[in-house]
């Protein structure tokens, strides 16, 4: 009897990730065409875009360059979200969306860093300043990496969770100082010029491959969610199979010893 | 007052460690859990305090007083004993009496009661296991709460102590309180309830 | 109350924690100059940064702490059953006004003397430490936070000052802003001194509220 | 050996991965700028100091505890009982190497990426890598002595931070004038950088010796 | 083999514990030490095992073995369990096993004897009170010692733990080993010697 109330148990844990599955199995394989699609269109009229006359060929870096940078603040206000999710509505899937989106989101940070440094060593001489909205990201990424860090230091996600979820909503705090610290701090790094609230200020021959290659890298960014999820659901139901199996098998292996 | 648990349940990283407890207890009535070692006595006591979450069914607690709820109306005591080492026995006695509230009984009185009135200004961590043990039963007295929760009460004790314990025990539900005692030692009390956990499979 | 007194008393018996962060603070005050050089001017001009970032970093030892004996003795289970009572969130508020009374304290009260030592004139200490004393209370907080997240680490010493320190950055900003605009002219020092007043007041509410969360389903 | 294991895998396990070791470096190097001000001459002037802080913050931060926590958990009892076969000293240099390995090893890893950061020359960031390596095992066996009388005595903690902090700071200025001898022109590199490998010698004996002195007679 | 102690005697902070203690033990004996709280049994243990040092008289030790004194000879078990929580109790067990040379048992084998081999991959934290102490019985097996030191082996064990651990040491007494055991709980032994110590006034 208790046997079967322990699957009941499980069973109603997993209930809706199950319907999750479902749908992230019919959902990524068209995401990922679809960011393919985007990506690679929005690239290639990036690179067909007119060359700038003062950055030359290293303009076309700001089509991954900026999308990184964008997602880097997006992926933690997903994690924001579910952070709420978690602390708010306690929906089981809202953990496991944060601890997939954080390594995800440490990526796409290391990414924007990169890519952005390399565009700085031709355009400002150097690889790295301290500049406010440098640093900022620079500090983003030690947020993500920390996130990432407490959740592994739990050796079960139902601990983890909480305290991730706490983590994220503090951690909140610090994106709208990224995305001001250019207009706060007098800055090399340029100023917003697509997402401000007078409206863009860049030329549509470079805007329209950067808002398509954005949109793709976005769209890149949910399907590996989904996949992490979907792996991440997996993982926990394997641990939970696993245990069950071990505790029958060491059962047998006591062979009705009487406990 | 009525404390009733209907098929409670708990698991412990992942692992269901007990199912479909219950239980109801009225005025004056006491629950002996027992069990074998990890059966869950002492997660069964953290869920009825709160500080587990129950993975089903429901607790119900009823005081004709002005208690808020079953946490606000008990006094738990753990394997822990939840005093500072650095402190004395007095200092860490003054200082929960202090964050419990009203007192009940001055703490040389408490102390008294369980025989160590002589340690009062002793470092805590100048005492003996078993002396550490029965401080913290004194802390049961120094303030007044109507639902006791005991996680192995006698753990430790000398054949005196236990007595003592039994005695308070027998008081308190005398007077209409409610205990649940886990515990692998007899306790020496009749006309308790008795509750025993089995290992899950 | 009770509580505040206990975690004093328990401070000062347990001894030395104020004066590691204390001498720690001196350590980085002592060391700064030999990596700059025997350059005064220089030494006065980042002198409040540096006292600023000694306080912070030596604000960081203990913190990781701060729950984690109570947690140990089992006195943080029955702080968590009260909090209908006594509300946790004021109990480990208490606990940050104790610690900080404890470490912080006599960290502000150190800089004059370290202030000394770096050349830096009368105004910019006097500054540094009424900077510090309104700054200091964040860092405790926020560090509340972090501590409450990783309580059930036994050695969460560096992963919690990982957590810390990108949250505590603001604080530092505005400190040496305010510090620095007493000193050099052109530079305000009210405004930025009355956000770092306005950031330990909100640390001051978000903070606990955080570590209280936290350590409300720390317990197993 | 297995001392050494456990002790690696406790600090890994317990404070949240190998990572957050040098990740704490990395937010410590992070949050300099924003309180001196982006200058990279400046920062690459006192970059190597900062290192060093950081060396000595992260051996601070899990120093104090290197031996209470076995004494807790009576492991050190047992510690001790066994020392005529399993030599105390011995057990202790154990303990402080692991401790080492976890606090300190991390740094002298991600020195040449910080050193990046801060802007320091490749010839610099040599000379701190190899000064770190060479001069930081002082700071735990110094700190292992410090925690060793800590758990002795009552008020451990506050004799802890007069003895200690004292002998830890030569170590650091050796350690940044080594650094900055290697960079800037007229000061030399060698001997203090000799001096630096000496004293780590020294305390590699001395700190264990004292510490196992001082643990044997700890218990009661 | 065998133990002589005579007119032992200790204090704690200044105090006299207890004076004048003198047993001795031969090939297979045991000795039960017995007393109220704070009566001094756990010091007693403390001053044989060398961790406390003795006010006076005299502590001898002849093995026919190599071993080369009573502290390389023997056992300790005291209140504390000596095991790191965050590690498996595996890799508990594995350490102490290194650290006390050469093994006597295999680690599974001695998990086995105390009921517990289902545990061996959990972190030692995630054990309950009565687990805890099993596995501590279970490193008494790992490595072999002639003498045992045993501070209240049976603390918060359940009935047939206690069992186990009366088995184990009449097993251990049997080979013409020596143990000595502090506890309150009667062990159900039988041909011990018993000391009763008592509260110093
Ligand atoms: C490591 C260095 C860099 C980092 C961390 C970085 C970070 C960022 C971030 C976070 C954004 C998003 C801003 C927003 O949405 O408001 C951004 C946008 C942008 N960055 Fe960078 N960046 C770096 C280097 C550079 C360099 C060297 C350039 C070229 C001179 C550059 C040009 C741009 C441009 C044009 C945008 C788009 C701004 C807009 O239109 O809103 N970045 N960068
Ligand atoms: N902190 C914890 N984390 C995970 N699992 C735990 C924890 N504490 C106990 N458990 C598991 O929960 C089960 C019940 O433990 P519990 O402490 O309730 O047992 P108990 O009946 O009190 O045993 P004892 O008589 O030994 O005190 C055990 O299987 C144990 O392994
Ligand atoms: N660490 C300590 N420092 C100072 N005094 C101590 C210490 N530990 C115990 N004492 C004192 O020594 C006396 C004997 O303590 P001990 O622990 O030996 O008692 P015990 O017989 O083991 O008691 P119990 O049955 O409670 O375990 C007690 O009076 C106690 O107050
Ligand atoms: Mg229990
Ligand atoms: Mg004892």
């Amino acid at each position: 009897m208790t046997e079967t109330s322990a699957q009941r148990s499980i069973v109603t844990e997993l209930a809706n990730p199950t319907r999750f599955v479902g749908l992230a199995n019919a959902l990524v394989p068209w995401l990922a065409g679809i960011s393919a699609l985007l990506i690679a269109v929005g690239l290639w009229m990036g690179f067909n875009a007119p060359e700038d006359y003062q950055q030359g060929i290293t303009v076309r870096i700001m089509y991954i360059h900026v999308p990184f940078a964008w997602l880097a603040m997006m992926v933690w206000g997903v994690m924001t979200i579910s952070a709420l999710g978690t602390l708010v509505w306690r929906h089981p899937l809202a953990d496991v969306s944060i601890r997939a989106a954080a390594p995800i989101g440490a990526v796409f940070t290391a990414l924007a860093l990169f890519t952005g440094s390399v565009w700085g060593k031709p355009m400002w001489g150097t690889w790295w300043v301290w500049d406010a909205r440098l640093t900022s990201v620079f500090v983003l990424l030690i947020m993500y990496l920390g996130l990432i860090a407490l959740t592994r230091a739990f050796d079960e996600p139902q601990k983890a969770a909480r305290a991730a979820a706490i983590l994220v909503l503090i951690g909140s705090i610090n994106l709208p100082i990224i995305k001001f610290s250019v207009d706060w701090w007098n800055t090399l790094h340029q100023p917003a010029s697509v997402i401000r609230l007078d409206g863009p200020t860049i030329h549509p021959s470079l805007l329209w491959p950067l808002l398509i290659s954005a949109a793709g890298f976005t769209c890149l960014f949910f399907t590996l969610h989904l996949a992490a999820m979907r792996t991440e659901v997996w993982r926990r139901r394997i641990m939970a199979m696993r245990k069950i199996a071990a505790r029958q098998a060491d059962h047998r292996s006591k062979g009705g010893k009487p406990e | 007052m009525q404390l009733i648990a209907e098929s409670l349940a708990a698991e412990r990283s992942g692992e269901l460690v007990f199912s479909d407890i219950s239980f109801s207890l009225d005025k004056g009535d006491g629950l002996i859990i027992t069990g074998p070692n990890g059966a869950g006595k002492s997660t069964l006591l953290r869920v009825i305090a709160g500080l587990l979450p129950s993975l089903g069914g429901s607790l119900e607690f009823e005081s004709g007083d002005s208690w808020t709820g079953l946490a606000d109306a008990c006094h738990y005591l753990g394997h822990k004993n939840a005093m500072k080492d650095a402190l004395s026995v007095r200092e860490n006695l003054t200082f929960w009496q202090a964050f419990y509230g009203p007192p009940h009984m001055t703490i040389d009185d408490a102390l008294n009661y369980v025989g160590l009135q002589s340690t009062a200004d002793l470092p805590f961590g100048y005492l003996s296991t078993g002396q550490r043990r029965r401080i913290s039963i004194a802390k049961l007295l120094i303030n007044y709460r109507p639902v006791w929760l005991l996680d192995e009460p006698t753990a430790g004790l000398d054949a005196d102590s236990e007595q003592v314990v039994s005695h308070l025990l027998r008081e308190h539900l005398d007077d209409g309180d409610i205990a649940i005692v886990a515990t692998h030692l007899p306790l020496g009390l009749e006309g308790l309830k008795e509750l025993k956990l089995e290992l899950h499979p | 109350m009770a509580l505040f007194l206990r975690e004093i008393r328990l401070g000062i018996r347990a001894g030395g924690g104020a004066l590691v962060g204390v001498l720690f603070f001196l350590a980085v005050v002592a060391v700064i100059p030999f990596g700059v050089g025997p350059d005064l001017n220089l030494l006065a001009r980042i002198g409040p940064a540096i006292l600023w970032i000694g306080a912070l970093l030596a604000s960081l030892l203990g913190l990781d702490r701060l729950f984690q004996a109570d947690r140990d003795d089992g006195s943080l289970d029955l702080m968590i059953i009260a909090s209908h009572r006594q509300m946790l969130v004021l109990t480990v508020f208490t606990k940050c006004a104790a610690h900080w009374v404890i470490s912080a304290l006599p960290l502000v009260v150190a800089t004059p003397l370290l202030g000394l030592f770096m050349n830096v004139e009368p105004l910019g200490i006097a500054a540094a430490c009424l900077t510090l004393l309104v700054g200091t209370p964040a860092i405790t907080f926020i560090g509340a936070a972090g501590a409450a997240l990783a309580v059930t680490l036994p050695r969460g010493g560096l992963l919690v000052s990982v957590i810390i320190l990108p949250l505590v950055i603001p604080v530092l900003i505005f400190g040496v802003a305010a510090t620095r605009g007493a000193v050099a002219d052109p530079d305000p020092f009210l405004p930025p001194f009355l956000i770092l007043a306005a950031l330990s007041m909100f640390f001051a509410v978000i903070g606990p509220v955080a570590a209280a969360a936290a350590l409300k389903h720390s317990s197993d």
